[in-house]
């Protein structure tokens, strides 16, 4: 074998490795490096409430209730489930109905969730607000939960 | 053999050497003399592919040294200026490393008349770092015995070293090209050792 | 036959100059336990919060210790000539580098992993996450020893700014750290992020040999 | 093509093209600023504070266009033995740094009043924190190494290690779930952006591109002459 056979042969064997590497990688990332779990991932596993998670979705039309000046009652939603929330302290600029939000927490029961941090999520739809309003008016807005 | 044709080496363009012609044939002796800085260890260096010339080309039995290297390296024994000898530890078990590394074919009998005759047979059990510089360089010649090649590459072999020790070099290096070796060696004085070769640098 | 032996003779010549250095490698696990002492000190008397964060200590702990140890990996070697000598002995550059890392592995990061039992111990870890903790740390060491290789070999020639090695190593390991943290955190999917780890580990595997091979070549090329 | 191989004839284009890219860097970013801060509209949600979306988006693109074309560039040195790719390399890497500073301040202010806090560590945030320290490192070490030949070697090597993070960077908030949001221009789909919100992000890239151009091409002067002046 002529060395430059060999090399040759090594660049493909550590060409093949890398390809597969990262294959397995891309295959069982999916679902792993998540910052935060959708509603419905959680319905679907076992709650541990005192554990602190990170829990990203919609807030719910009409869930919205304000308890005090700075305590507030929301559920988060996914479309499928939702969860009821609570939290004190300043909510985010961007934090209303029907908009993403990630909150940051633990469930201090089996349906309640008590967030310490509140963030709002924008989606990368980028439009005038003039232009929305049109939108809506003709039921062309149609806006899509993740 | 080894056949060096219009070897130039530079270095962030500047020309250490220009044009050097040499050959390693059996049972010659080459010296490599040249001042301190004018590319003694560069040119040892390129011959054994770890430099890459900016010029020139070096052959192996008709072959380019590039495509052909593992095959020199089989024949050949390079000792560096530095001392290789592992300083943590032992000089027997420096020894043993080397002879097992090189799966030398060399015989405890043979080791222990080189060590004799390089005087360092009291100082079997003592750590490498304890010795003084004359005593690890002939430790490093002691793998020229054990690695057992033809070609002896050898970058300044005789600094250092008292006169009964460059005696003794001067009758290895006779013996070894009258056993049809080669040898290539730099030094920076007169050795007073015979050569068949001279190259100035 | 021959090129085992090269390997095995090898092997036999890292076991001894580890053994007569045995006393850096015990200083390593020294500091390593020295710093779960510091860690435990400074977090307080509370057991809860020293378990919950026990593993990112480990994992920090087990990085800082393995970029202690980095100076030697190449420069001993390269300082006295003798990567030349095994170059000159038929290994190539890249296979050098291969060997180079599991000597680093079985020298330097096994003893750590044989300490973990004790360190959980102190961390008061629970016994039951013993078994997902040697599995990630198994993978995650050898990927440390690597990347420490290819960083090491970079550094070879540097003689300014010795710790810029450490900082490559630790901003390389920070998806190694997200995904065996998340081993211990996440028992239910122990198969994905181990195979991610495998992943990585594959990975830079395969470019250890390139990268560091080429660093040695270059770094003796102008020495 | 080959001024961008060729150190002699990159001097010679470069004095062509110099003063025109700068000049027109200024007009772009001079329109840019006026369509950002007072010719596009408030967005349905954000209000005002998208407009700092025009900073924030190209200089995000531009750190990743930059490292992009270092990556090519060492392959191009290493493997076909172009010593451009090298005075490239070293040149290029502090612009693509403040790129990628400018992304994360400019991306920070943004995230305060939107999300509700500075910084979070989620997959597109993270990966863009290790590139930005890359590129410091890759700073670092060209001025770390003695001898000129293995420094920039390794930087390139260290540039083709280093580029595993481009793709985790890119496509970070399309594989797992972020804060951040996914891209909103893409090339497989029609973007999700208004024109009236488009042009200005075009206009303000491209008057990034040219300014980063601009400065490349000074740097990548200096480093030429102070190569020679070392030879000779």
């Amino acid at each position: 074998m002529s060395l430059r056979f060999q090399r040759l042969l090594f660049i493909l064997l550590t060409l093949v490795i890398i390809l597969s590497a990262v294959l397995l990688i891309l295959y069982n990332t999916r679902e792993n490096v998540s910052y935060f779990y959708t509603p419905s991932e959680i319905d679907k596993s076992e709650i541990i409430i005192n554990k602190i998670i990170r829990i990203g979705g919609f807030v719910e039309n009409n869930s919205f209730n304000k308890i005090s000046s700075s305590s507030f009652k929301f559920k988060i939603t996914d479309e499928k489930t939702s969860i009821l929330v609570t939290f004190k302290g300043i909510l985010p600029d961007l934090f209303r109905e029907g908009q993403g939000a990630v909150i940051e927490g633990a469930f201090v029961d089996k349906n309640i969730f008590n967030a310490t941090n509140v963030f709002a999520k924008h989606d990368e739809n980028y439009m005038p607000a003039s232009i929305k309003e049109d939108l809506k008016d003709t039921g062309y807005w149609n806006k899509k939960y993740k | 053999m080894l056949i060096v044709k219009d070897l130039s080496v530079e270095r962030i363009n500047k020309k250490i050497f220009e044009n050097i012609n040499l050959s390693l044939t059996p049972g010659n002796i080459t010296i490599l003399k040249g001042k301190n800085g004018s590319g003694k260890t560069t040119l040892l260096k390129t011959m054994l592919n770890i430099i890459e010339p900016s010029a020139g080309s070096i052959f192996w039995k008709g072959k380019l040294l590039k495509r052909n290297f593992y095959d020199f390296y089989n024949h050949t024994t390079y000792i560096a200026d530095t001392t290789s000898s592992l300083k943590k530890l032992t000089v027997k078990d420096n020894v043993n490393i080397w002879r097992k590394f090189f799966i030398s074919n060399i015989n405890d009998a043979q080791i222990e008349m080189a060590l004799k005759t390089l005087k360092l047979d009291n100082y079997l059990n003592k750590k490498v770092a304890t010795l003084s510089f004359g005593e690890t360089k002939k430790l490093e010649f002691l793998r020229l015995i054990i690695e057992n090649k033809k070609v002896w590459i050898l970058d300044e072999p005789l600094s250092n070293l008292d006169e009964d020790s460059i005696e003794l070099m001067k009758q290895t290096f006779e013996d070894h090209s009258s056993k049809e070796g080669s040898i290539i060696f730099s030094s920076h004085q007169n050795p007073g050792i015979y050569v068949t070769e001279e190259i100035e640098l | 036959m021959n090129f085992l032996n090269k390997i095995i003779f090898f092997y036999y010549r890292e076991y001894k100059l580890n053994m007569s250095g045995a006393q850096d490698i015990l200083t390593n696990i020294i500091f390593f336990f020295v710093s779960i002492f510091i860690f435990i000190f400074s977090i307080g008397p509370d057991k809860q919060t020293i378990s919950i964060i026990g593993v990112g200590i480990l994992w920090t702990l087990l990085l800082l210790s393995s970029t202690l140890s980095l100076r030697k990996f190449y420069q001993d070697d390269f300082e006295n000539g003798n990567l030349i000598i095994m170059h000159l002995n038929g290994l190539s550059f890249g296979f050098i580098a291969i060997l180079k890392t599991f000597s680093h592995f079985i020298f330097v990061q096994i003893p750590f992993l044989l300490s973990i039992p004790i360190a959980c111990i102190l961390l008061n870890i629970a016994n039951d996450k013993l078994f997902y903790l040697f599995a990630s740390f198994g993978i995650g060491s050898l990927i440390l020893s690597c990347l420490g290789s290819i960083s090491s070999s970079m550094n070879l020639m540097n003689q300014r700014n010795f710790l810029l090695g450490s900082v490559i190593i630790m901003i390389f390991s920070v998806p190694i750290i997200i995904f065996s943290v998340g081993i211990i955190n996440m028992e239910e999917s122990f198969n994905s992020l181990i195979n991610i780890l495998f992943g990585i580990l594959l990975i830079v595997f395969a470019i250890n040999p390139w990268a560091s091979g080429l660093c040695l070549k270059l770094s003796l090329e102008n020495n | 093509m080959k001024f961008l191989v060729n150190p002699s004839k990159f001097n010679e284009m470069a004095d062509y093209i110099f003063k025109p890219v700068l000049i027109l860097s200024i007009i772009l970013f001079a329109i840019g600023l006026l369509f950002s801060f007072y010719l596009s509209p408030d967005d349905y949600q954000q209000g005002s504070s998208v407009r700092i979306m025009y900073v924030h988006v190209p200089s995000a693109w531009l750190a990743l266009l930059t490292y992009a074309i270092m990556t090519l560039y060492s392959i191009m040195a290493l493997a076909f033995r172009i010593p451009f790719g090298f005075i490239f390399n070293t040149a290029v890497a502090p612009i693509g740094a403040v790129f990628t500073l400018i992304c994360i301040i400019s991306g920070s202010l943004w995230g305060k009043p939107m999300w509700g806090t500075w910084w979070v560590w989620d997959a597109r945030l993270t990966s863009v924190a290790i590139l930005f320290i890359i590129y410091l490192i890759i700073i670092f070490m060209n001025l770390s190494f003695e001898n000129r030949i293995v420094r920039e070697k390794v930087v390139a090597i260290f540039v083709l290690v280093g580029s595993v993070n481009l793709p985790i960077v890119k496509f970070s908030v399309d594989w797992w779930n972020t804060l951040h949001q996914p891209a909103t221009i893409s090339k497989l789909s029609k973007p999700s952006i208004d024109p009236s919100m488009m042009t200005p992000l075009i206009i303000m890239t491209f008057a990034f591109i040219m300014i980063g151009i601009a400065i490349a091409i000074l740097r990548i002067k200096t480093e030429i002459i102070s190569r020679k002046s070392y030879l000779s």
